[in-house]
């Protein structure tokens, strides 16, 4: 239990700590603080009818000394009053709320089944490096993994929307269109984040299975003659799991930032299309909660990983006494 | 250990790059004239056409590799500058040194790379050297925790314990031992971090937070996005550009992989095992 | 006795950068029925190399020829999957040391990994087994240490295991690689009665040691490699008695327990002639220039130039 | 035989290592006398306190309590420039593992670093001539000088690591187990090769081994150690023809009954209640055991420290 305790307070403090960063960001950087959190245009506006701008000092407490500035802060962070975008005309918080859903739609299953299938693929081309189907599968992920994901969304884009006219250009399905309609909006950012999250996912898994392979125990587990698939699984991924979770965790930051950009190209109105639009308005309050968000989001992954990885890795668990 | 093929290769690939550098010195006339017409198709006069507003795209893509490869390169420095020297204190010292060194990376490594960046970009306005400085910071902690696996492993051998026994000091065993023995592992993560580096700056650029002044390859790509290239079906508008970025990172991955194979090999011996 | 296993002109060569290494130079050598064969070499003579050619444990970039005959096939010659799965069921394999260990898996579930794949063994029965096993190898309380990791498990825990992981399940012949290594004195006795127990769960032994005095007190017959070549094949009692090959006397001598006689470095590998004429008392000038070839002799064979011994 | 001179001496020495759930006694105050030109032998089952001892005397290893004494300055008071002239004089040859040497640096290399550190050569020429006259001793060829420690078997590697510790012709030379990895006829080059060196050079000698037949064979005096105490100490022969600590002759008869209550002490040293260490497998075990039993003299350098030699009369 104290290890569970502990990383909960770990991660409970990174959190802060993002949080912190957005207070402070706008008080530290050279100009106007007032500028930063409310945004160019309305700063244009507000300063020539000084009640509104009063009213607005007055309701996020910046007249006050900063540790009162800082407490308002943590507390309207977690009341989810997260300021007022603008170029919206509407609480960020609202926003968020309504376009997050789109993002994990997206990058939610493409996440998992890319697991899946690299996993799969990189035991495969890790086990036995040098035959040829593993050397090329290797080259082609390699290839897939030093591509920008943005531009071959572009490229899937032109092809599929513009030349073969199979898919509409980009876009979210409107609410009422039927499920056909649904699935021919989402085909292509899902099957780009799928190629993307597997190539990326089947390299971590060949570097692990490539360096495991190397270990003592696994001449012990060929001689007992078991089937592929098991000793696979028993010998080759269970013990990588443990650096597999926390590799995946890492780059997740990495991951989800090219989720974002594949969302601009197809104008899918998730966290990254909101985040573009809020860094051309100059929004700051915008801005700084679709960084929240991401940021929250691989906080909370890492979390997750620490948890499985105390969960299967023994030597983590309990590395005194014996229990069953 | 000869260079294996993969190393060639990427060696091949970056040559050709490094070349599309020199050539963006090239005076004026050697480009292809900036006509009035935007999206003309690839042309004798256009090796690739000409862009949104007329430029070549050509001398773009030669212009804009100055800013991609300098930035990515030297972010990648930056980054496993300083993972090697975090890595090789908290990896030879350990202790509580080692135990605050690891809090600090573990902090480092859960901010997500571009969103930290599209924040400070805003702030700070879009400049050639803030993109440096932020990657080198944001990207650290990967080459730390890898330095300090093997710096942990070399101070705590049998060869360390004996120069100790020798009575060689702590600065002359870290300067003649550990940094050599880190080096190898130092090198292969710098050129692995160069592709993430360019990736990550070619986004920023993406999004139109790179610097107008120094036009990188993520620049083009936002132009053609934005001004609509991608409807004008102008694909030697985009395409070029992100091929440069994906045969820079491929060039430094083969590299990269190259260099950590070969040093894995140098330290097993196989007379022994046998 | 007729035999289990016929290694046939086994060859095997690494290749490491640019130099390749000749690890074992047509080896002839047969593991019979009902018999404990010990094959006794120096480090980097190659005999833990014969044993991963058995199992098929070789690094992907070795070059292996030759045939294993077992039951009148050649394993080599079988595909792989099908090779693997005969070889499972029939063989065991007791490595040495904690790296041999799967660090994810409790104790319990690698002993019985292997019956529960060829005999079809369930989980619950499988467990039941281990605690046998493991009371039958002197130790007090298997209830704990069934379910250890390899990271709990101490010097004389993790022996047991990995003799019960050869024992579990009918076995054919179990090999034993460098069992002894590392060990102090005190372990090596324990490990001699462990061994003696799995000798009366098998029909035969092979087993691979640099401890010549620990075999001795095992093998019934002694098979000496040096240098990837087997040099002397004998009867236990009879090689300890009069070592025939100049090398098998010069590894007999340099047990510690003989008290450290310096007789060794005299060596040299010269192609043409046999390599131990500097060290042999039978040696002759014929000796000088001619290879040795193997001879056959009743209780084993040598390599030696045939006419010293008419 | 070895002149009086006492140089080395380690009283009461011991060392504690704190893990989260307890103390581990590694040693529990041992002392130890090496005269010059004195060939000594440690002798202990693995986790016996035997490395850490052979660590505290080489002054890797700072002990918890006791005074390490050199040529009569305590090692404790010693200021930089003394602890440098220990160094050169007092060599420590660490087990037998992959990494004894820089991976990265050639063997001729590696052993010249100790000359280089404490500046005890003035030309190129002087190095290599000292270099080639330590590698001849322990018979490394010019070939290995100038290879890589990969490219090196597990035998000359440690020859290697042997000609390191003896370039700067030590007065006492301190070798942990320097073949227990290794199989007998390595094993014997690497002992002969140290005895060879050692009659050139006249440094004494401590092995560190779990070989009790290496020990008998090359040492004039011999410590027995159990459980981190030392329990026996006296000179190589008397111990062996008449061995007094239980431990000692059932080593000595490799004696089955030691087998079977292995499991109850705990593993690595660690013995909570005080007392005699060897009590669980010792035959003559009784109530009295369990006090810590006290050091008895029985003749001329010659100590037992059993319950079964009477009353403890002052040492």
């Amino acid at each position: 239990m104290m290890r569970l305790l502990k990383s909960f307070l770990k991660y409970f403090s990174l959190i802060l700590i993002i949080v912190t960063l957005n207070f402070m960001l706008p008080r530290v950087m050279p100009g106007d603080p007032m500028v930063f959190i409310f945004g160019e245009e309305i700063y244009g506006i507000a300063v020539n009818n000084p009640e509104l701008f009063a009213q607005f000092v007055e309701k996020y407490g910046l007249n006050l000394p900063l540790i009162e500035q800082y407490r308002i802060h943590i507390i309207n962070f977690f009341t989810g009053d997260w300021g007022y975008s603008f170029s919206f005309g509407r609480p960020v918080f609202e926003i968020i709320a309504e376009r997050l859903p789109f993002t994990l739609l997206l990058t939610f299953p493409a996440t998992l089944m890319s697991l899946a299938i690299g996993i799969a693929i990189g035991l495969r081309i890790g086990w036995r490096p040098n035959r040829i189907s593993s050397r090329i599968t290797t080259s082609i992920c390699l290839l897939i993994h030093s591509v920008p994901s943005y531009w071959l969304s572009m490229v899937f884009l032109l092809v599929f929307s513009l030349w073969l006219r199979f898919v509409p250009v980009g876009g979210a399905p409107r609410p009422d269109s039927t499920l056909i309609e649904a699935i021919s909006h989402l085909i292509l950012p899902f099957s780009v984040l799928l190629l993307f999250n597997t190539a990326y996912i089947a390299m971590i898994v060949r570097g692990l299975t490539v360096e495991v392979s190397e270990e003592e125990f696994i001449a012990t587990a060929i001689s007992k003659g078991l089937k592929h698939w098991k000793f696979s699984i028993r010998h080759l991924l269970r013990p990588s799991l443990p650096p597999l979770i926390f590799l995946t965790a890492i780059e997740l930051g990495f991951t989800l930032s090219g989720a974002l950009l594949v969302e601009i190209v197809f104008n899918w109105p998730g966290i990254g299309y909101t985040m573009l639009q809020a860094v051309v308005e100059r929004d700051y309050p915008l801005i700084h909660a679709t960084f929240t968000i991401v940021a929250v989001a691989v906080i909370t992954a890492n979390a997750i990983g620490d948890l499985l990885t105390g969960f299967l890795d023994p030597r983590v668990r309990n590395n005194g006494d014996i229990e069953n | 250990m000869g260079t294996s093929r993969t190393e060639i290769l990427g060696f091949l690939l970056l040559s050709s790059v490094f070349l599309m550098l020199i050539f963006s010195f090239l005076p004026e006339e050697y480009f292809g004239k900036k006509s009035q017409s935007p999206y003309l198709p690839p042309s004798p006069s256009n090796p690739l056409g000409t862009n949104d507003i007329g430029e070549d795209v050509l001398k773009n893509l030669l212009i804009g590799s100055r800013a991609s490869l300098t930035i990515g390169i030297l972010s990648a420095l930056v980054a496993t500058g300083i993972g090697t020297l975090i890595g090789v204190i908290s990896g030879f010292f350990g202790g509580r040194i080692d135990e605050f060194c690891r809090s600090l990376t573990d902090l480092f490594l859960v901010i997500p790379g571009l969103p930290m960046m599209i924040v400070l970009a805003a702030y700070l306005g879009p400049s050639y050297f803030n993109v440096i400085l932020v990657i080198g910071l944001l990207w650290w902690p990967a080459t730390a925790r890898i330095v300090r696996a093997r710096a942990v492993q070399i101070a705590n051998s049998a060869f360390v314990e004996g120069l100790i026994a020798i009575g060689a000091g702590r600065g002359y065993i870290v300067i003649k031992h550990i940094l050599p023995n880190v080096y190898g592992v130092a090198l292969s993560r710098f050129v692995l971090t160069v592709p993430s580096a360019i990736i990550l700056e070619a986004g920023l650029s993406f999004i139109g937070l790179g610097d107008p002044r120094n036009p990188s390859w993520g620049t083009a790509l936002h132009f053609a996005l934005t001004r609509g290239a991608l409807l004008h079906g102008a694909w030697w508008t985009f395409i070029p550009p992100g091929l440069c970025i994906a045969i820079t990172s491929l060039a430094f991955l083969l590299i990269g992989f190259g260099i950590e194979k070969r040093y894995r090999e140098s330290v097993k011996s196989m007379e022994r095992s046998l | 006795m007729e035999s289990l296993i016929e290694f046939r002109n086994i060859d095997v060569k690494f290749r490491l950068g640019k130099l390749t290494i000749h690890a074992l130079k047509g080896i002839n050598l047969e593991l019979r029925r009902g018999e404990v064969l010990g094959l006794v070499g120096e480090s980097g003579s190659g005999k833990s190399v014969l044993i991963h050619s058995v199992f098929r444990t070789l690094p992907d970039d070795a070059v292996l020829s030759g045939e294993i005959i077992y039951k009148g096939v050649n394993l080599l010659s079988m595909d792989e999957r099908k090779a693997m799965k005969l070889i499972g069921k029939n063989f065991s394999l007791v490595p040495q040391g904690f790296g041999s260990l799967n660090p994810v898996l409790k104790s319990w579930f690698q002993i019985m990994e292997r019956p529960m794949e060829h005999f079809g063994l369930k989980k619950a029965e499988a467990f039941l087994v281990s605690k046998e096993l493991l009371k039958k190898l002197f130790l007090e309380d298997p209830e704990k240490i069934v379910h250890a990791y390899r990271h709990q498990l101490s010097g004389g825990m993790l022996q047991r295991i990995l003799v019960a992981m050869g024992i579990s399940g009918k076995t054919e012949a179990i090999f034993f690689d460098e069992p002894t290594k590392g060990l102090d004195t005190i372990t090596k006795e324990k490990l001699l009665e462990l061994l003696r127990f799995a000798r009366s769960m098998t029909e035969s032994m092979f087993v691979v040691s640099h401890d010549l005095e620990f075999i001795e007190r095992i093998a019934d017959r002694i098979a000496v490699i040096h240098r990837g070549e087997i040099v002397e094949i004998s009867e236990a009692k009879e090689f300890f008695e009069n070592p025939k090959h100049p090398y098998s006397r010069m590894l007999i001598d340099s047990a510690p327990s003989k008290g450290l006689k310096k007789c060794f470095d005299k060596i040299d590998f010269n192609s043409e002639g046999c390599s131990y004429y500097l060290i042999c008392q039978r040696a002759r000038e014929i000796c000088k220039r001619n290879r040795p070839s193997w001879i056959k002799l009743e209780s084993g064979g040598l390599r030696c130039l045939v006419d010293i011994w008419k | 035989m070895s002149s009086e001179e006492r140089i080395l001496i380690g009283c009461e020495l011991s060392k504690e290592f704190r893990t989260r759930k307890r103390i581990i006694r590694a040693l529990q105050r041992a002392s130890v006398e090496i005269r010059k030109g004195e060939r000594v032998a440690l002798v202990g089952e693995s986790g016996s306190g035997k490395t850490t001892l052979a660590k505290i005397l080489a002054y890797i290893l700072k002990p918890s309590e006791g005074r390490l004494v050199f040529r009569g300055k305590n090692l404790a008071e010693m200021d930089k420039r003394e602890l440098r002239i220990f160094r050169t004089k007092v060599q420590y040859v660490p087990q037998y593992s992959d990494l004894a040497l820089d991976p990265l640096w050639h063997i001729y290399d590696s052993i010249a670093e100790p000359l280089r550190i404490h500046g005890m050569v003035e030309s190129r020429q002087e190095e290599l001539e000292r270099i080639l006259e330590i590698a001849d001793l322990l018979n490394l060829s010019i070939d290995h000088l100038r290879r890589k420690p990969r490219d090196l078997s597990g035998g000359e590697l440690q020859r290697a690591v042997i000609a390191r510790a003896i370039i700067l012709k030590p007065e006492v030379l301190i070798a942990d187990e320097p073949t227990s990895m290794l199989d007998p006829v390595t094993q014997s080059r690497i002992i002969w090769a140290i005895m060879n060196a050692r009659e050139k050079i006249g440094f004494s000698t401590i092995l560190i081994t779990h070989e009790l037949s290496i020990a008998k064979a090359i040492s004039e005096r011999l410590y027995v150690m159990f459980g981190g105490r030392i329990v026996e100490f006296g000179f190589t022969e008397d111990i062996f023809t008449e061995p007094l600590h239980p431990y000692t002759s059932s080593l000595i008869e490799r004696d089955v009954y030691l087998l079977m209550n292995e499991e109850k002490i705990a593993e690595g040293g660690v013995f909570e209640s005080p007392g005699c260490e060897f009590r669980f497998r010792c035959r003559f075990a009784e109530e009295k055991c369990k006090t810590p039993p006290p050091e008895i003299r029985m003749g001329k350098k010659r100590t037992v420290r059993c319950w079964l030699y009477g009353e403890p009369d002052r040492v």
